[in-house]
């Protein structure tokens, strides 16, 4: 039998990035969701920024001061990128010509809900771009992971933390597994190494729905 | 003889009066005037608004992280009033937390929108992003096509400051990659727009007129930065 | 004594344009208006297609296909002229960057309405930027002859055409004379050659203001 | 691989379906789609509503008058529903004033911000353009800081034709001056945006990335102008 191998983070990002199609357009979030850049081939990468086809990160001493992602890193501009400002930026995220906006989050809610922006007991948030991109991309996938650090649930019946977007999540990748977001609530579709359904269902506080297809995901990346 | 050309920065600054509302762009380090804001912190205005997407302050550079620091803000209206982590806590952070400062939070494409919309004289739109949270009481809901919208009003300002690579007399600009993120829609909707320029300024005729990305109707006044001024620089990782 | 001699297009668009101040945003609709282009000097030309500094018409032979003003005429672009696309250039309009709008008109009230895009009887009617213009721009001046082909006013108590905006004309100038446009209705400033405001007020319907210091247009240009 | 280059227009066009709404940029006969324009006479799709400024007609070439005279629109939206004198009718003003094609006048400030809206996901505005007129009447008003302003929304369209100067292999597109007017708005509107590119496509870095005028992803369909297609050139005056 498989010892239990949760995902790590360069995992959880092939994996996801296995779900881009060839020529899509794709927004990263800061965190986990920017290594899916690692993995993805043939896709366009949009930032916030108004920075248009952006490629890999630079080594150091390689830098342009003046090209940077939505993380503030400083990366390339492949050939056939293109620039527009901050408002041009969000009207191609609210227009719809993103294929998938991948972020990470804090919670999210069997129907779909989210939340990542503001945390219990602080005084304000920090949004960014995340309202927009959650409601203007044509589809919204999350990494995170699969409970707090101290163990607690984080795939829950409703957000409990103040929301981001409601009903707009349709993947959800963790460290223990990858869910469909379907109107019956999460979904497993694919389970981490040496982990049974009912491990994760252990630390979820939804109910989940088991894919009759269920595989472990290889542990690529 | 159209002359927008200022010869300091703090001659560009120096009728900012106190309770003045002004743009900041800048955005991952690029594109931020921090000679203009060096010269701010100078000239002293205070109880100042001031729209950016973030608060700076988290390194030793200067950005507007110097002027929260100075006290010269009474309200920042911007897309991050908290820090990642507490760790990570800034000089706004702790200002906003002690409720010595106060702080509009919107999430970023509706800044840009209302920016832009100030800009090109439209009253109020509206927008599906923030529908269903926090951000959204309290205002006004319609439902269009189906799909839910949330109405907001544009964000003018007396001045923008602005960094830009390249200037003519005229004042049309140019910038350099991503650079660019809010300076051309701040540059629109400002009473006064402020420029701080890295090259030496250019006869009006020397930028080819269809890769202005700022008309020069938009600019009031031009500043070089001087040799010995703030020049960007890629942060140590 | 003078003769009668009301003004031509020519002096009428000269008069006007000097009103104009050293740096304005100008924008100068179709008909007499254009002509101003060829007395003002040291103003910026703006054009509904976006077009930033233009300066006068070229010589046959020496057009630029992709370089028209707002009258289809081709037109040179000035050392420091721009390039914007429509909505950016409806966009300087409506913000208030345009110092003066020069439109032609129908006609136009005490009040300050003017009405220049639909005649009577026809179906349909030709707007172009004219709604904008008059709603965006700091100040709206008309130029027209003073009454139509078969000698009816066109200074009116109130527009009898359908509007193009409502109380925003600032400064009419005519064939006959200069006029504000004041509180208290229309006020003759200036005035053609050997006519005399009672010879004015004949031909108008609304009730003239004759300025104190009334003096005769020059007939330059 | 990103691939977008169709190898004729009549290929580019032959997806068009009857009753689909189409944007045509153009202005004082620069920047008009001809090529596409004559393609689509050719493939003869039918009930069409068209968005444009004005309806050609005015002279011998190739403009959206063929198509109003071929009879393919149902419904044009414009900024002129009358010629400036009867004297000077075009087949669009004879068949609208027979009732014979539908037409929504517009003020062209407004029509380029409902394309623009389109574009950028917003679902109504306010502007002051046509407060007090004809064209105000039946809309909704609001006073907002003392002025007042009718609610507007965004004009979507299945496709936007495009006339350019050069293209990528993506998609990113420049324009020459006065070109440029209606088409990157456009553009950014349509559901399915298709270029006519005068000069020979080039390979993807080969344009400069801070002078793109429309970013490739607005981009669905190139083709370049066939030596014996139509070309611009100055009317005889």
């Amino acid at each position: 039998m498989t010892e239990k191998t949760p995902l790590n983070r360069r995992q959880m990002a092939a994996r996801v990035a296995q779900e881009f199609r060839e020529g899509w357009l794709v927004n990263l979030g800061i965190g986990i969701p920017t290594l899916c850049s690692n993995f993805a081939k043939e896709v366009i990468f949009h930032s916030e920024n108004g920075v248009i086809g952006y490629g890999p990160q630079v080594a150091e001493g390689e830098e342009n001061i003046n090209m940077v992602n939505a993380g503030g890193q400083h990366v390339s501009l492949l050939p056939g990128g293109s620039i527009v400002h901050h408002a041009d930026a969000f009207a191609i995220i609210r227009a719809g010509y993103l294929d998938v906006s991948v972020l990470g989050s804090y919670e999210v809610a069997e129907n779909g809900d989210f939340a990542n922006w503001k945390t219990a007991g602080r005084k304000g948030g920090g949004i960014g771009g995340a309202m927009d991109l959650a409601v203007g991309a044509k589809q919204v996938f999350i990494i995170m992971e699969h409970t707090t650090r101290d163990g607690k649930p984080r795939l829950l019946k409703e957000v409990a933390l103040p929301a981001t977007a409601r009903g707009v999540v349709k993947l959800l990748m963790t460290n223990l597994g990858l869910f469909d977001v379907t109107p019956g609530g999460f979904a497993l579709r694919e389970i981490a190494p040496g982990y049974s359904p009912e491990d994760v269902q252990a630390v979820t506080e939804a109910e989940l729905l088991i894919s009759p297809d269920l595989i472990q995901i290889s542990g690529t990346g | 003889m159209i002359d927008k050309i200022f010869s300091s920065m703090d001659e560009a600054v120096a009728d900012i009066s106190d309770g003045s509302t002004i743009m900041f762009p800048g955005f991952g380090n690029t594109g931020i005037p921090r000679n203009l804001m060096a010269a701010l912190l100078t000239q002293g205005a205070k109880n100042l608004i001031g729209i950016s997407n973030g608060s700076g302050g988290r390194d030793d550079r200067i950005d507007i992280g110097v002027l929260v620091r100075a006290r010269q803000f009474k309200k920042l209206v911007m897309a991050f009033t908290a820090s990642p982590h507490p760790s990570r806590a800034t000089i706004f952070n702790e200002l906003y937390e002690a409720e010595e400062i106060e702080a509009e939070l919107v999430t970023q494409g509706t800044m840009a929108e209302r920016i832009r919309a100030a800009g090109a004289g439209i009253g109020a739109f509206y927008t599906p992003a923030s529908v269903g949270t926090e951000l959204a009481e309290g205002k006004e809901h319609r439902m269009i096509d189906g799909k839910e919208y949330v109405l907001e009003y544009p964000f003018h300002a007396d001045y923008a400051f602005i960094r830009a690579t390249r200037a003519d007399t005229w004042g049309n600009l140019q910038f350099t990659l991503a650079q660019r993120n809010f300076n051309p829609i701040m540059a629109m909707a400002a009473k006064t727009t402020i420029v701080e320029v890295e090259e030496d300024i250019l006869e009006a005729g020397a930028i080819d007129p269809d890769h202005v990305h700022t008309a020069g109707i938009f600019v009031d006044r031009i500043v070089k930065i001087p040799e010995d001024g703030i020049w960007d620089s890629v942060p140590q990782r």
